[in-house]
């Protein structure tokens, strides 16, 4: 049975899994452009929002993949135990936000926004692919510079760093109100 | 009354201790009433001081603030401050930095529920056929990530969970302990001496084959079949004297 | 957002992957009678089979799955070739990591972790100096335990076995969980 092009792309990220699959593999294996196929992949990104579906189709950085909806969650932890969900402490999740939106950026610079050490944190955070060095800073001493993961972006369901919320501006008339509410 | 109490591990930093002070005294953040911020911090370091070993970055900034303090003290310098001799004012800095600080300090909470909100969507294994198939290929090493093997590993076990659903099993609940001590006695005599709890309740699928498992491992201790030893927090076990003659 | 029984279903059967669920399990989940959900079922075995679509839903002896249509294959099968394996391939990389946190093991306990054979992978990594032979288990058949080398260390950049990253521990978890549900 012939099926179409869109069936055959379906297919492939299916198959594919929590690995996901890249546009230019995409593009290389079918033999059409990336554009091309990027436009089949956004129209299944909306079709799939539908909730008459189970699963969404989700892009981390061109990489393509599968992921069930939040509702059904519960139902499956009915059935397994799922992995305890992964915590991320407020001194983690400030640390990643500062180098998300200032990247690349030196653990000097981080700990001066912070007003902290984070020599532990950074670590923590390399081991857990969330953060990786980018190469070094110009200036004295030559530190290294850090940058996020892919794996950061997956994790927070960003398509890329452009996606990220800005950043509040608290204006001075606002005042306390807005920035304590 | 008792008073509602905080302590210094709910602060992620002396910033986010400044924050708090400020949101909690009312103290508008634009037009920083310094005497009454630091007034407040020392304070609250000092009641904290007893319980707790105040990190040395909530001292820098103590420090900090007391010089800013002193120096509003001192009578101004009559010297006409010259262009280039321009500093930013430490209380303009700090204002700075604090409103920097809550930026950071408010996206993470937004990027928290992101974070929450995904945790709920899963994944699917890649499938098998796939992995054989790259398997075919010849493999090149190059240099491993330790996070990689990590994940490899949760992979394997979480798969491992899916073959394994959990199930009710009425039967086996129903087990007895001596039906269960049968078992372990027969189970033991494969297993590398010192072993696990964990080595004993390999094959338990539900909690009460769990609870039977343990009392079990009771009574073959009594019956000196089986000893055991604490090492580090951690039960090893080993057959016990009278084992071989038993079986 | 809210989505519809048949949506649930199917995210539950997507995370399920190849294992598949079975209708009891579907059916105590979702606290209804099997009967019923089995007619969604039937339903949606008829939907996947059209050529819009890259998977269908098969059931083998009442385990329900989606398996990707065979017209996919072919092109899965040249992603692969295209990409060959860069880096080690991800059963390699199981095969490893089990080794490293579960040593010394033997390869019926690997096989059992990672459900598919895997005599070939041990082969092949004793080839490469990563894993080797650690004498005999006291078990019946005395079979061969394996353990990682000091390649293998320097691979993964690990002074020694100490410093593997924790492991969550999910088995335990999994054993409490439904009795008292």
């Amino acid at each position: 049975m012939d099926i179409t092009l869109k069936a055959i792309i379906e297919g492939i990220i299916f198959v594919f899994g929590e690995e996901g699959i890249s546009l230019m593999q995409l593009s290389e294996a079918l033999d059409l452009g990336e554009d091309y196929i990027r436009n089949i992949l956004d129209e299944m990104v909306k079709e799939y929002q539908s909730e008459d579906r189970g699963f969404e189709l989700i892009s981390v950085q061109d990489r393509y993949k599968f992921i069930s909806k939040a509702a059904v969650h519960d139902y499956v932890q009915r059935i397994i135990t799922l992995t305890k969900s992964r915590q991320l402490s407020q001194s983690a999740l400030e640390t990643l936000a500062i180098i998300a939106y200032k990247q690349p950026i030196t653990r000097m610079e981080i700990e001066e926004i912070r007003g902290v050490g984070c020599e532990m944190m950074l670590k923590k955070l390399q081991a857990q692919d969330l953060i990786r060095e980018a190469g070094r800073s110009e200036s004295a001493g030559r530190p290294i510079l850090y940058e996020i993961t892919e794996e950061f972006l997956d994790l927070f369901k960003l398509m890329s760093l452009n996606e990220l919320p800005n950043l509040p501006n608290y204006q001075e008339e606002s005042s306390e109100h807005q920035l304590f509410e | 009354m008792q008073k509602f109490t905080v302590t210094l591990e709910q602060f992620t930093g002396p910033l986010d201790l400044m924050l708090h002070l400020i949101k909690e005294k009312k103290l508008d953040l634009f037009d920083l009433a310094m005497d009454v911020l630091i007034e407040q911090y020392i304070q609250y370091l000092n009641a904290v001081e007893n319980k707790l070993e105040i990190a040395s970055e909530y001292l820098y900034e103590l420090a900090a603030l007391l010089e800013y303090k002193s120096k509003k003290c001192l009578p101004a310098d009559p010297k006409p401050l010259e262009v280039n001799d321009y500093e930013e004012d430490p209380k303009d800095a700090l204002v700075r930095r604090l409103i920097e600080y809550q930026q950071f300090k408010d996206i993470s909470q937004l990027l928290n529920e992101r974070f929450l909100e995904r945790q709920k969507q899963l994944e699917k294994p890649i499938e098998r056929q796939i992995i054989q198939l790259a398997d075919d290929e010849n493999i090149r090493f190059t240099q491993g990530n330790q996070s990689d093997l990590l994940k490899a590993m949760q992979k394997c076990l979480e798969r491992f969970n899916y073959t394994h659903p959990m199930q009710v099993k009425i039967t086996k609940t129903e087990l007895s302990i001596d039906d269960r001590s049968d078992q372990l006695i027969a189970m033991i005599m494969n297993l590398v001496e010192p072993f696990s709890f964990d080595d004993m309740i390999q094959d338990v699928q539900d909690r009460g084959v769990l609870i039977v498992t343990f009392l079990a491992i009771l009574e073959l201790n009594r019956r000196n079949l089986l000893s055991f030893s604490f090492n580090d927090l951690e039960v090893h076990f080993k057959r016990g004297d009278a084992y071989g003659y038993n079986t």
